[in-house]
């Protein structure tokens, strides 16, 4: 399988995940020190999913995202002064401080916006898959959503929207397992969300969301039918985060056992994609270590910018409401 | 507006709301219709009539029943470069929508620090007055009034709603079109051809000297009415249309107060907490010395709107309760 | 099969059909008449559904309608004069005139009233059905909706949450091919709505909705799990409306073919269930023909009392909005 | 009310909701609570905290993310013989549900000519203040208002909050309450066991002879302050706090004005169209004869809630903006 894939691709899939990893582990560490403001969504754990999409896609590729949407934004391009810039609440943000981590986005680089409200995004991907369609482009948009929204009537018109169409729209579902505390059991009668796809006429696939090799080929596929006008596709990734549903805390969560935690952090995505890559002969041990610095070092770059960073001024309270 | 405005003709509401999308999909070729029935039916009220058969299904499209996915599907449209017309079949239905009108729509150039445009035109139908009981029969402007991003417009005549479409459409913001089903058949001059109305500017009506209705919508034409009527009473009443809610023309309303000294404001949605109660705040503050009596407020009293014709017709305000709450106020 | 279902129980099947079909036709032609105002949904065409269905049902076990939902009410229990009375507008009708024919409802008979929005029926019935099992009933609730109403993000919350907590809820969908004016095949790119039932984790079960015996059947058997604890079902009837979506007028419609209608007409549920009914011995067609005399009566003598009634009086406006 | 207020304690906002939910569990059999992470983690702003271990999973029950179904199920579970209480986590998921609360929880009785009682009391929380940005930080309560067959409170102290929520839960009408997410932490006197404050009623919070603050929810406390600052001017400042923003005691209102003549209606919402136009418009009607100024108005500004807290502390009102306007209205 993975053969096909070029060392560059399995390269960039792997910075990419660093790049959320370590972005993210960092704004972890300033939003408890009390430096960002408001709800903090990390996306550690699950960094396979956006990377093994997103590198199929180029600026003119839409996405939608989710409360969740920092690792979307890294993985589609996004660059990490900016974002923290937001995150902090600063003029120099990607939304000018308006918009804050449940709000980042950059429609240059195709990003259509984390969304506040759960199941916000799979709609607004389908207007921008129909945009595709009706504009003769073959480009595609891309939902990303939880096992959480998938519960939403939202993702359901949205789906049955883009198979009637025959749109050029992914729906990719980052089951996680949990909706906030609330685990899959508690919230829907079925194990996997990729059942759903029959019901709306489109293949449902499901993919380790761990593996980012597996999610790339996966996602390539669809992303191929998609382009190739034959239509939407709903991909399972199963994946995990490693932190709460909001901020930080890891372990001793009362709603998920340590046991469970452990399990999935033995399947690391960074890790896995590391060990393959070293296997092959592809990136060394220290050559990682090296990217990890490097990475490191323009995250810090980032805050540094962000800190330094004016506040939005008290005018720009008013601006940017209407065009 | 630059535009020449040829050969007025006398047409329907209906038909003046179909030049306009016409209209709009022969400017914009990025442009296009989505909502329940609007194509293969040509809309249930008819205002889309033909339309399928002249630009084609690639510009005309029949949805699912999904209203959260219609208009979804017109702020990603909107926001990757298209200029979608999006129809609400009845404005009952915000119910179903109201995340993507007012988290979505409404909000998103200003969370992405304005870096998105969201040219939406949305077409939508609100009033009482068919029988069509409490789901189908609400004026629930206020809801949209009160969200910034968007604006709303409330076409009166045929010639406004022409007009107004055109403008609501060239806007590079999400306008809403509040609309009338029992002003459908009304008739106007529409004249052929392209034209605009500026948003955010009201328009004085009928012009009087000691009186001022301000009538929202279908009541526009109840109000004129009562002005007749209050003729016999002395009263010299001017009517003003706002033609558009969102931005609301405060300025015309305070200047006309200030000749009139008394305002009575008029709309079909229910009184309690309906957009009147906005006008009547600004205006008794913009114009408080000049105010001779207080602003009266003429709406739908506090329950969902009957069924039976014979409480429909005592629900919605007419020419007569306009003028017996107009004398009220006068001390007549 | 057939052949465990007791006579009454047909005949009772028969009986309510026709006092459907009869009421609707006369509705029919009072609406051609000006005599009734507003919208008026007829369900001609469609009985076989509510009255298979309807006939297991106590005043205990309640139903959610649609916009077309007179032939629910009847089927349930509904009488002519009170209805006949509230589409008119009238004081003595079930609503006492302010619901209409969208709003019919009645709550002594386990009817929670016909719905102007559609979708707006399933998540009312989950609420009974969690009523149901909350209060420790063996009553079950049936949420009656169409083919459009499935596209409806409404219908999907509610059947995941009536599969999540196994609630007494039979989802019937009836399925008449066309929302409004708009073919399935325009709507949805799935055939058999029964398709989304797995993607909730209930069963999906088709059957024939113009024979009255097929659904009594299934809707049996879904009954039977729902008494038991076992959870939900949808249950999808293939049917047909004669008229028009809205008003009377049947052939010539240009959305769809009059030998597509004749087709179904040709399946009549009534007349197949005459026919089996003379077959079996159990009605004679001159009995048959003496039920449509009685029941023409009966409707007759409700659009009397409807007309002879009077309208509400305008204090009655300000009534009933709150307890 | 006959109850005995025993043994205040001094309690968080907090507490005081999770003690009126304990006690409204403890007098209804049939009643339960539903929402999004009500249960197993007693909410998202803890809230519920105990009440799944104290009342067992067939008491608190977790939901879907389905808002629309959850809203649903209070309504047929209600209309069937339960009195539900719904959590709706955050006012600005309205949208999800609006069909559900306007077209079938707000109508249903009415549609149903009266023979339809719905006892649901469902809990949100709106309020900016906490950097959540435009979709978690919304005060929507003038959506609701408009909505006839709904009441609608929100309670400002832990005091009201506990007793707000038993009245709404005992009432046979549907009741929203609005809870305010900054208030959570608000400290004050609590009694033990079950009360309940009249809906419909205000309460007159501080009273004063020349000026009339009537502040919503958690601006009350920002009033208060501005009153005490509002003494060096030499103004003495009536605090009322409707409680009950549907039914609104206007009379109240009224009576304060008459003794004071000047009124300032303060709200977290954004001004336009926001509920002060309501209460604007009442009370110049009212007592247009006693108003020695116009009837003045504080909200948020016409824009989207903004994430960044440099803007946001600009955006929510608080006593310093409140003074301001105060000061305006009465020439100082
Ligand atoms: C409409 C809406 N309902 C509820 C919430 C509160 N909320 C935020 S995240 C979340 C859980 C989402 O779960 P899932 O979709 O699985 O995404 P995950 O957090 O697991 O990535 C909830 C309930 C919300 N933001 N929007
Ligand atoms: C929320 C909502 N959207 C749209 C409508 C308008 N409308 C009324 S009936 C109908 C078609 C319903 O189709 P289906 O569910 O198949 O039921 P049928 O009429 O075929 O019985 C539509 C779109 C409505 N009443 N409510
Ligand atoms: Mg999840
Ligand atoms: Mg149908």
């Amino acid at each position: 399988m993975s053969k096909q894939i070029s060392d560059e691709v399995l390269l960039d899939i792997h910075r990419r995940m660093v790049r959320i990893r370590i972005f993210e582990e960092t704004a972890g560490k300033l939003a408890e020190d009390g430096k960002i403001p408001g709800a903090l969504h990390l996306y550690v754990g699950e960094e396979a999913v956006a990377c093994g999409v997103m590198v199929h896609l180029s600026n003119k590729d839409w996405i939608t995202s989710t409360h969740r949407g920092h690792g979307h934004l890294i993985a589609k391009g996004g660059e990490f002064d900016r974002m923290f810039a937001e995150l902090f609440g600063r003029s120099t943000g990607y939304c000018k401080g308006k918009g804050g981590s449940m709000h980042v986005s950059n429609l240059d680089l195709g990003m259509l916006g984390a969304n506040g409200i759960v199941g916000g995004g799979p709609p607004i991907a389908v207007g921008a898959g129909f945009s595709n369609k009706f504009r003769k482009t073959k480009n595609v948009s891309i939902s990303f959503f939880g096992d959480g929204a998938s519960n939403e009537g939202a993702f359901h018109e949205a789906a049955n929207m883009a198979a009637l169409y025959k749109l050029p729209v992914i729906f990719v579902c980052e089951n996680n397992g949990y909706g906030e505390y609330t685990p899959q059991a508690n919230h829907q009668a079925i194990v996997d969300v990729a059942d759903r796809a029959s019901g709306y006429g489109m293949p449902g696939v499901i993919v380790d969301g761990m593996d980012a090799v597996a999610v790339y080929e996966a996602a390539g596929e669809a992303i191929e039918r998609a382009r190739n006008g034959e239509g939407p596709t709903l991909l399972e990734c199963k994946t995990y985060r490693y932190y709460d549903h909001v901020g930080v805390r890891g372990m001793g969560m009362t709603y998920r056992t340590d046991e469970e935690v452990e399990y999935w952090k033995g399947r690391d995505p960074i890790d896995m994609m590391e060990a393959r890559l070293a296997e092959q002969g592809i990136l060394s041990k220290k050559d990682a270590e090296a990217i990890h610095e490097e990475v490191t070092k323009q995250v810090q770059a980032g805050v540094e910018f962000a800190e330094s960073s004016p506040m939005p001024t008290p005018e720009s309270l008013l601006e940017d409401v209407y065009a | 507006m630059a535009e020449a405005l040829e050969k007025p003709r006398t047409l329907p509401y209906v038909s003046a709301i179909n030049e306009a999308v016409r209209e709009v999909l022969n400017e914009y070729d990025n442009s296009f219709v989505v909502g329940e029935d609007v194509a293969g039916a040509g809309g249930v009220y008819g205002y889309y009539h033909g339309l399928l058969d002249e630009f084609g299904p690639e510009r005309m499209y029949d949805t699912p029943i999904s209203e959260e996915g219609i208009i979804g599907l017109g702020v990603g449209a909107a926001a990757t470069g298209c200029r979608p017309i999006v129809d609400l079949m009845f404005m009952d239905f915000m119910g179903e929508c109201m995340d993507e009108i007012a988290n979505q729509l409404a909000k998103m150039r200003y969370m992405f620090g304005g870096r998105a445009t969201l040219p939406v035109t949305m077409l939508t139908m609100g009033g009482a007055g068919a029988s069509l009981a409490a789901q189908h029969s609400q004026s629930l402007e206020a809801w949209i009034c009160h969200l910034p991003g968007l604006k709303v417009v409330m076409p009166t005549t045929p010639y406004d709603a022409k007009g107004l479409i055109i403008s609501a459409a060239r806007d590079d913001n999400p306008v809403i079109v509040c609309l009338n089903k029992m002003s459908l058949a009304i008739q106007g001059e529409v004249p052929e051809g392209s034209y605009s109305i500026p948003l955010g500017e009201a328009n004085v009506v009928r012009q009087g000297s000691n009186f001022t209705i301000v009538a929202l919508g279908r009541m526009l034409h109840e109000a004129l009415k009562a002005a007749e009527q209050l003729k016999e009473f002395g009263i010299d009443t001017e009517v003003i249309d706002p033609r558009t809610l969102q931005p609301f023309d405060t300025a015309t309303v305070v200047n006309s107060v200030r000749k009139t000294h008394r305002l009575l404001i008029v709309h079909e949605a229910v009184r309690f907490g309906g957009f009147g109660g906005e006008i009547a705040a600004q205006i008794q503050e913009q114009a408080f010395d000049y105010l001779d009596a207080p602003v009266g407020r003429v709406g739908a009293p506090f329950s969902p709107v009957p069924f039976s014709p014979a409480l429909e017709a005592i629900y919605v305000p007419s020419a007569d309760s306009i003028v017996a709450e107009a004398r009220k106020l006068l001390g007549l």
